[in-house]
């Protein structure tokens, strides 16, 4: 991060005792690894759990804060090679590299990894190999059920070694998306298709030992044919990692406060803490040393749907944007330690190319006068009625949020009246192009740190879904705004590229489509034995490929 | 007097004085019970309460739904600012964490939808439950089958997986306590209906039933008259455990966000929300506990009392003040 | 009164009927879910996925086809096994095929032979709990009617009622793990895999369930234990001098149990689907825990699958009830 | 295991007798068993009081017996239960003192009364049939109280001891009857049962209230001889509950004459028998019914001659080959065995017989509570399906068939307010006026089942068949628990019905003196069949069949000292009794 007043990352928790091999670590998790498969796995910057087994070509740089945003090689020497305007990457695996079970890591596991992502079976994953490679949109896999040819002619092996990616547009960050856990290698000869998962070969420091009850419990052990010359990324300090899931939240966080037993050794890689925890731990300052604070890039937002009358009117959008009162929202969902307010729909950190803009500076409780303004330029002179739709589940989306946002509102002579719906109604509704509702709150995560993952979905106008699920709620189809994205996406100066993205943010964000609301912070407690806690302002969460007990 | 007299009415003998003596004894019996009356009065304070909420509220100058931010504090996960909750004279019991809303307008607002959904869905519930089990127990061998299988798959049918798939399917303009009186009521009637069915099983074999039966009464009325006097103790018994469970039930389905829907306060919904709090802010959960408790606990004894005034054979008993002796005789 | 008493064939018997009425339900399930909102193919690709992608997932689930003719290919797998295809090759599913989960192509049957034992453990612990605790503590507060004794009972066992279950096994939690330090946290353990681990994991659970359970079973006992006081017979025993403990444990709960046990079988079967909240709480891989996420992701397979079992478990657990009752009270009759 | 009906029980200890030298008038020793000094007994009911018992003073000696008798809620059971403390915790106010054997019952404390009851008194229940535990195996049950008492005894002892009592009073394969719940058992056999249990204990009072009014006479006087020699050989002191004035003329050696809570003989049976001082026992003893007076032929307005057989026209209901089977393979039993009767229009069908012999059973079947397995009723010549109201029926057991929750006005009232004729005015009058015509107080409408004697429940459910104006009762045991003026009365009453209305009666009793003096015709029944069948007069003054003779040979008689005699008699011949009763 490169604002806040946060008192810098996590630093080691045991003093400064030099963390070393040996021991066991505990993971507690909430959500079950039922996903273990690489071509299914969904996961920004390879996972965490994931990556102590899957290697893929690129990876995320695993140092603390901002640092841990970069992109670094892995399995590949470098972070590819492009040609031909960027549409052509080719990367070189290291010499050496080997599964588990001592068979050679070649080029060919890597491609038929990825071919096996556009298997029916093994649905999931990120849309960008799809959208980018070519070919990729009418490829159906390497298994006999796909239709058409089995192999995927864009991805050549020239040799063992060498892996060449041909895409049918440049793409600058293609580095970032080979950090995805679909550029595993996978052996053809021991491709169990749907099965894999059970006991996927591992190309990482660990190996599965045991997986049982479909990801409730992951053993891991070290795989010996890794090597740590090849690979400066993972530390791997524990011999074992036992990964426990399907915990209460609330469990996982006492467990690792009162870090009894094996507790002691166990850190969480996916539950933070929650607004009643923090306001326990504020008292106890052992406690408060054991807590890391994270970063991902995420926003919350309200979005409109400019079909929807009366936001079909900008100034109506914009006395919205001034009348918002963010700080009872960041309470409603936690508090200051737990949320940042956004005036951006950037997150605001450096990678994404964070540009700060306020242009409807509403203060931490909104600005009732200046709505008014807005409202009566609108043509709503005595205020106006409008429905604001939320999902009725706890949390981010909310009705506590929906409360404070009708409050705030209310201020400004806006009367909310609120509409809940079951979370999986709440979700088709959203993701509706034509019958998403007119005001609702929503939010978007990045699939790695740039510009372009997350801007291009709410805002490129070739990227409103139709008959899927739809990001692009304001169906912003501005040509303009289109060039910018394909010429950003095209640079491989990612410096550059991040520039220009912020600049794109502050200019779209002058339309008003979207207010962002706050940038939620994650604070994770570890047990007391844990030592090289790093928190990477890429995923937010404690990295475990770092983690010593010893 | 002849036979004549005796079998043709209306001769002879003076009017009778006063109706029997059923609902009006069981009244007195409960009368004067302590435990009935205090128990009772409690119940009735609640109800009030939950009636008169908006009163109260407007009493202590408060509404349910708004936000203080400024009473809470934002950077420890948004826990009351003050003392005990945030205790004020303005915010009698505290506010919420988080949003800073008034616990005491929450308290009794939630009061009137908790006691309401919770009460209307035990009634629905013992109302089915009894026909149900009565159909089984006393109807044809087919007809139990029928029910007791239905009854079955009753039981079977996890509560939370139809009321989620109701609950989304039904429009929202329906109003929402009443869906979820319905959704309750009509889901979760298969413990009442086995207890009614077991019990009316021993019954029906009794004489006095096969002499009501010979009386020419119809199963109806044999129901009525002869098996639902003792039926009413552990079907009483029983919904004074299920009015408790129903309320925590309103829990679970608005801890799912499928019960009454926000900001509209529930005490089950306040509950389970509190839960991770009870160490920062232990207030904001003893609060809705103790309410939950104090119903509880004057629903059981309610129930308790209401059972044994039912009971003739209790009734000498309670009203000589035997008390001393013990009751091992 | 008849005197029909037939065990065995009792419950096969009624087994069958049980499984017509089983299917009806599955049906009602399936037409029900086919209306709740989220669309199960974009549930199981993921949000990002295209809807090119949608499609082909739709395909592979077979959701393509149309309402019909996906249930009559569930009765089919039902009654004669289905094929799937997995990729590299194809599985079969043999009857009785419940289908793939739409989550992540495991067998349902599968599923929830995983999910048993560990509900199993939990449903079967928690009624040991429930009925020594609440049948104890009823029988007690009969015997010591009026008296502090019962009064006492009566709060304590309506406090584990009107708490909720996650309030309670939190509370547990917190003082018998993190404050006194007596137990570690649960994590559960297989029953085969180390019988001791397993009983002090599931410790914590079966407290709390039963706990929560009992105050019922208390106040039930404690009712029909005064009712069945209340007859004549008793009168007889106590004029032979026979100990009121006796008259109470011997003759009064003979009468009372009936009631208590129709009750427990309905919840023992229903918490063969798994005590939902308990089983999130602790971390047990149970039904419960499998039957709530499958709800949430419309994964209807899986759904209907839990439900038959649970119908299943609930119709054994009744018939064996009912035949235990009828042994208990020879005048009534099993039909 | 071959019934031992008068020998001593081979696994009985002998109890230690204390008094044996008392006289039959009972010499005033100061060791007497029983010593009651102004017992007066308050039930509460409703806003007042009922006064059960008055000032009521007694003693008893071991070895000797006292004998009850009174009207129906003359307070004779109030009593019984004084005796053990059974009042304890009841809301009954007890005053006056009560010692039975050197306990003082008002003031024992809870271990005594333990102690007391069971170990040095037992009782005997009027209502039998209520009286046991319905879920547990009557053998189980009285090993249990005889465990109580004697705590070393091992749980199989017990039980050997139990079947080896139930053999004593006369229950056939004791060893396998052992093994039934109460339900299976008939009247009569629950209420030896209950017997069986008291005498498991060896007490040293026996407190029978009713004892055998369920019995036959057969069983009847073999109960009564064991007693009496319980009496001889162990000094056991016996109190004697009964209206039966015969059954206590021939057992007992004092005899208290009660009535309104108060005592009003008092003195040795011969004396007060013979020589009445009161006026109202001079009315009990006239209304003693003697088996050997014929029957007075009821003038029914314009029906057959009762006497004659029931021509086509006028038969009512008709059994042909009945049949009822309980249970299945090994505990098989065949309760009515192929039974072929009729009754006529007006007509009185009396039947009798061995207690266990299918009359209940019968009786159910003829109104049709009970299917039958095999055969048919016929109801004026048509298959009988179902209930009908005009077909009643007052049930053997007054306790169960009241409901407890009910008031009993409420209970009778149920026909009439089934049939939905009446408003409720008439209702309650017409209620008032059919407990008043059954002998009871119009103003108890309101009070509930147990707050009425064992005789007024009885009268309770003869109301309540009365109250639909049926065409035919099935009368089982009504009048078993009613003194004898009582007694006269209902019968009276049914007499009359009779007549005014053409009501036919199914008259199921033991009293065979009752039996003969109310019916047209006769059944004997035993096993399961009719063994004879035909005018009363008949049947009694010619019996053909042995057992019937038998039957009659038992019937006890008024004269104390006869009654000694004939029970030697039965002493020579109690191996023929065994087999009767078995
Ligand atoms: N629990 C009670 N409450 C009120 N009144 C009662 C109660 N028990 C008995 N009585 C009344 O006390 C009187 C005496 O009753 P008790 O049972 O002693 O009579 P009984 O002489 O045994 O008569 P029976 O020969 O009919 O059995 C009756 O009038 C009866 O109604
Ligand atoms: N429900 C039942 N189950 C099993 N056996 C039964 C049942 N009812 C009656 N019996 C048996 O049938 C036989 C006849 O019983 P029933 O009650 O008809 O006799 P009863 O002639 O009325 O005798 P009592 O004069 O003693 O009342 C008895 O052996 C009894 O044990
Ligand atoms: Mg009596
Ligand atoms: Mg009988």
């Amino acid at each position: 991060a490169c604002s806040g007043p946060q008192d810098g990352d996590a630093k080691p928790a045991a003093g400064d005792a030099k963390p070393a091999k040996g021991g066991k670590l505990t993971v507690l998790n909430s959500d079950t690894q039922s996903d273990f498969d690489p071509a299914r796995l969904y996961t920004s910057g390879g996972g965490n759990v994931p990556s102590l087994v899957f290697r893929t070509l690129t990876t995320r740089n695993r140092e603390a804060g901002e640092a841990g945003t970069e992109v670094v090689p892995d399995l590949a020497t470098d972070l590819g090679t492009p040609s031909e305007n960027a549409t052509v990457w080719t990367y070189t695996l290291k010499k050496g590299l080997k599964f588990e079970d001592g068979s050679p890591i070649t080029s060919a596991d890597v491609k038929y990894g990825v071919e096996r992502s556009f298997a029916a079976e093994l649905s999931g994953g990120a849309p960008y190999l799809r959208d980018w490679l070519i070919g990729g949109d009418s490829y159906q896999g390497p298994y006999k059920s796909g239709k058409g040819k089995k192999t995927l002619d864009s991805i050549e092996t020239p040799d063992q070694r060498t892996i060449v990616f041909r895409l049918k547009k440049s793409v600058g960050d293609f580095p970032y998306l080979a950090t995805q856990t679909q550029f595993t290698p996978v052996p053809r000869a021991q491709d169990t298709g749907t099965k894999y998962e059970e006991h996927p070969v591992s190309s990482g420091p660990y190996k599965v030992v045991r997986n049982t009850n479909d990801g409730e419990r992951l053993q891991l052990e070290r795989n010996p044919h890794w090597s740590e010359k090849l690979d400066d990324q993972r530390k791997a300090y524990p011999d074992t990692v036992d990964v426990r899931s399907g915990l209460d939240s609330a469990v996982i966080n006492q467990r690792l406060s009162t870090s009894s037993g094996d507790d002691a050794n166990a850190v969480t890689t996916d539950t933070n803490l929650g607004p009643a925890e923090l306001a326990q731990i504020g008292q106890d300052k052992s406690l408060k040393a054991r807590v890391g604070v994270g970063h991902f890039g995420y926003t919350n937002y309200l979005a409109f749907n400019p079909d929807v009358k009366p936001f079909d009117k900008p100034g109506v959008r914009q006395a919205i944007s001034y009348a918002i009162g963010r700080s009872s929202v960041i309470n409603a969902v936690g508090g200051s330690s737990l949320a940042e307010p956004a005036t951006t729909f950037l997150p605001d950190q450096k990678a994404f190319g964070y540009t700060p803009y306020d242009h409807f500076p509403a203060g931490k409780n909104g600005n009732p006068e200046k709505a008014r303004e807005a409202l009566k330029k609108a043509g709503y002179k005595n205020g106006l009625t409008i429905t604001l739709t939320h999902s009725t589940e706890e949390g981010e989306m909310g009705p506590k949020v929906a409360s404070a946002i009708q409050q705030s509102l209310a201020k400004a002579g806006i009367t909310v009246k609120l509409k809940g719906l079951e979370g999986n109604a709440y979700n088709e509704k959203r993701w509706d192009a034509d019958g998403s509702p007119g005001l609702f709150i929503t939010r978007w995560g990045a699939d790695w740190p740039a510009g372009y993952p997350f801007l291009a979905p709410i805002f490129d106008g070739r990227q409103i879904v139709k008959d899927g699920a739809n990001f692009n709620n304001a169906k912003l189809d501005d040509p303009a705004v289109n060039k910018e994205f394909d010429e950003i996406s095209g640079l491989t100066d990612l410096d550059a590229a991040a520039k220009r993205w912020g600049a794109l943010d502050s200019r779209i964000g002058e339309q008003a489509l979207t207010v962002p609301l706050y940038h939620p912070v994650y604070q994770r407690l570890v047990g007391k034995n844990i030592r090289n806690v790093v928190i990477s302002d890429w995923t937010g969460v404690l990295d475990i490929s770092q983690v010593a007990v010893k | 007097m002849t036979v004549q007299d005796v079998l043709t009415p209306g001769a002879g003998a003076p009017p009778a004085p006063g109706p029997a003596a059923g609902a009006r004894g069981v009244w007195r019996r409960l009368r004067g019970r302590p435990s009935a009356v205090v128990s009772g009065a409690v119940l009735a304070v609640l109800l009030l309460a939950a009636l008169a909420a908006p009163l109260l509220t407007a009493l202590s100058g408060q509404d349910p739904y708004t936000y203080h931010d400024e009473l809470v504090d934002s950077a420890s996960g948004g826990a009351p600012q003050g003392s005990f909750g945030g205790m004020s004279g303005e915010h009698w019991l505290g506010v919420e964490p988080g949003t800073g809303r008034d616990l005491f307008a929450r308290l009794v607002h939630g009061a009137r939808v908790s006691l309401l959904v919770a009460a209307g869905a035990t009634v629905l519930q013992v109302a089915i439950g009894v026909a149900v089990g009565l159909a089984a127990a006393l109807g044809s061998r087919w007809a139990d089958q029928v029910l007791s299988r239905v009854t079955d798959v009753m039981v079977a049918l996890p509560m939370l997986v139809l009321a989620i798939a109701l609950t989304t399917v039904v429009s929202d303009d329906f109003p929402r306590p009443l869906l979820l009186v319905l959704v309750m009521g009509s889901l979760n009637w298969g413990g009442t209906s086995r207890v009614v069915r077991a019990q009316a099983l021993t019954l029906r074999g009794l004489d006095f039933v096969a002499a009501a039966r010979l009386g020419g009464s119809r199963p109806v009325r044999v129901v009525r008259r002869e098996l639902l006097p003792s039926l009413a103790a552990p079907v009483i018994t029983y919904a004074a455990v299920l009015l408790p469970s129903n309320i925590v039930l309103e829990a679970s389905l608005s801890f799912l966000g499928i019960g009454v829907r926000p900001p509209t306060p529930s005490w089950g919904q306040m509950l389970s929300t509190a839960t991770t709090w009870f160490r920062a802010d232990p207030l904001y959960v003893l609060l809705p506990s103790a309410l939950l408790f104090v119903t509880v606990l004057a629903f059981t004894v309610l129930g308790d009392a209401v059972r044994t005034a039912l009971d003739p054979r209790e009734a000498g008993r309670l009203r000589v003040g035997t008390r001393k002796e013990k009751t091992r005789g | 009164m008849a005197d029909r008493f037939r065990g065995v064939p009792f419950v096969a018997k009624r087994l069958l009927g049980a499984a017509l009425v089983l299917l009806v339900l599955a049906t009602v399930l399936y037409a029900l879910f086919y209306l709740v909102p989220g669309d199960p193919a974009q549930l199981a690709c993921g949000e990002r996925c295209s809807p090119a992608q949608v499609a082909q997932v739709r395909g592979q689930l077979g959701l393509d086809e149309s309402a019909h003719a996906q249930y009559l290919h569930f009765l089919q797998g039902l009654f004669a096994g289905r094929d799937y295809s997995s990729g590299t090759s194809v599985q079969h599913c043999a009857a009785p095929c419940l289908g793939l989960s739409r989550q992540n192509d495991q067998q349902v049957t599968t599923l929830i032979l995983a999910g048993l034992p560990a509900t199993a453990s939990l449903a079967f612990g928690a009624m040991v709990v429930w009925l020594t605790l609440g049948v104890g503590t009823g029988l007690l507060s009969a015997l010591r009617r009026g008296g502090a004794t019962e009064r006492v009972l009566t709060v304590l066992t309506l406090a584990g009622t009107g708490t909720p279950v996650f309030i309670l096994g939190l509370l547990l939690m917190m003082a018998v793990c993190a404050y006194l330090q007596w137990l570690p946290f649960p994590s559960y353990v297989p029953l085969t895999q180390d019988a001791e681990q397993w009983a002090w994991n599931m410790l914590l659970p079966w407290l709390t369930l039963g706990l929560f359970e009992s105050a019922k079973y208390a106040r039930l006992t404690r009712s029909s234990t005064l009712e069945v006081l209340a007859e004549d017979h008793i009168r007889t025993f106590r004029a032979y001098g026979v100990s009121e403990r006796a008259v109470v444990t011997r003759h009064a709960l003979r009468g009372a149990l009936p009631p208590v046990i129709a009750l427990s079988a309905i919840d023992l079967g229903s918490m063969m689907g798994g005590a939902m909240l308990t089983e999130q709480l602790f971390g047990i891989p149970g039904l419960g825990r499998l039957l709530i996420d499958s709800v949430r992701s419309v994964d209807l397979p899986v759904v209907v699958g839990v439900v038959l079992v649970i119908g299943t478990a609930v119709v054994v657990a009744n018939a064996v009830a009912d035949v235990l009752y009828a042994l208990a009270d020879r005048r009534v009759v099993l039909s | 295991m071959t019934p031992q009906p008068n020998g001593p029980t081979p696994d009985s200890a002998p109890v230690p007798v204390a008094d044996t030298a008392t006289g039959p008038t009972g010499d005033r020793a100061a060791g007497a068993l029983i010593d009651v000094r102004g017992l007066t007994v308050d039930f509460p009911a409703g806003d007042e009081s009922v006064r059960a018992v008055d000032g009521l003073s007694f003693r008893l000696s071991a070895g000797q017996a006292l004998g009850i008798v009174g009207e129906s809620g003359s307070g004779k059971s109030t009593v019984a239960a004084a005796l053990l403390g059974l009042h304890h915790g009841t809301g009954a106010r007890v005053s006056g003192s009560v010692e039975v054997d050197g306990i003082d019952v008002q003031a024992a404390s809870v271990r005594e009364l333990r102690r007391l009851r069971g170990g040095t008194a037992a009782m005997v229940f009027q209502d039998p049939l209520s009286s046991l535990d319905p879920y547990m195996a009557i053998g189980d049950q009285i090993a249990e109280v005889h465990r109580t008492h004697a705590p070393h005894v091992s749980r199989r002892e017990a039980r050997r001891h139990a079947v080896t009592v139930l053999d004593r009073v006369g229950i056939p394969d004791a060893a396998r009857r052992s093994r039934s719940r109460p339900h299976e058992f008939s009247g009569g056999m629950r209420q030896r049962a209950l017997i069986a249990m008291a005498l498991a204990c060896e007490p040293r009072v026996l407190v029978a209230d009713e004892p055998t009014t369920a019995l036959d006479v057969t069983v009847q006087a073999q109960i009564l001889d064991l007693l009496h020699e319980l009496r001889t050989e162990t000094g056991m002191g016996l109190v004697l509950v009964s209206h039966d004035l015969g059954v206590v003329a021939g057992n007992v050696d004092d005899m208290l004459v009660m009535r309104n809570g108060r005592a009003v003989e008092h003195g040795p049976v011969g004396t007060v028998l013979a020589a009445p001082r009161e006026a109202y026992t001079r009315e009990l003893l006239a209304a003693v019914p003697r088996v050997e007076t014929p029957r007075t032929p009821v003038a029914t307005a314009g029906a057959v001659p009762a006497s004659a057989p029931a021509s086509g026209g006028d038969l009512l209901l008709e059994a042909v080959g009945v049949r009822r089977e309980f249970g299945r393979g090994k505990n098989r039993t065949v309760a009515v065995d192929g039974v072929s009767l009729s009754v006529a229009q007006g007509e009185t069908l009396g039947i009798v017989g061995e207690s266990g012999s299918g009359k209940t059973t019968l009786g159910r079947m003829l109104v049709r509570l009970l299917e039958p397995s095999g055969g048919s009723v016929r109801h004026q010549g048509r298959e009988l399906t179902g209930i009908r109201s005009d077909l009643q029926m007052v049930f053997q057991d007054p306790v169960s068939s009241l409901n407890p929750r009910r008031s009993v006005g409420e209970s009778v009232a149920d026909p009439l307010r089934a049939a939905g004729a009446l408003t409720d005015a008439e209702i309650t009058r017409r209620v008032r006026e059919l407990l008043e015509r059954v002998g009871l107080d119009p103003r108890w409408y309101h009070r509930y089942p147990h707050e009425f004697s064992g005789g007024q429940r009885q009268r309770v459910g003869i109301a309540r068949a009365l109250a639909p104006g049926p065409r035919l009762i099935v009368c089982d045991e009504p009048v078993s628990a009613l003194d004898v003026t009582t007694r006269a009365q209902v019968l009276d009453l049914l007499a009359q019905l009779q007549r005014d209305l053409g009501l036919a009666l199914v008259l199921i009793a033991h009293d065979l003196a009752v039996v003969r003096q109310a019916s047209d015709r006769v059944a004997v029944m035993r096993r399961g069949v009719v063994v004879e069948e035909g005018p009363s007069d008949r049947v009694y003054d010619a019996p053909r069949d042995p057992y019937t003779k038998s039957l009659l040979a038992a019937v006890p008689v008024l004269d104390p000292v006869e009654a000694a005699a004939r029970r030697a008699a039965r002493g020579s011949v109690g191996a023929l009794l065994g087999t009767a009763a078995g």
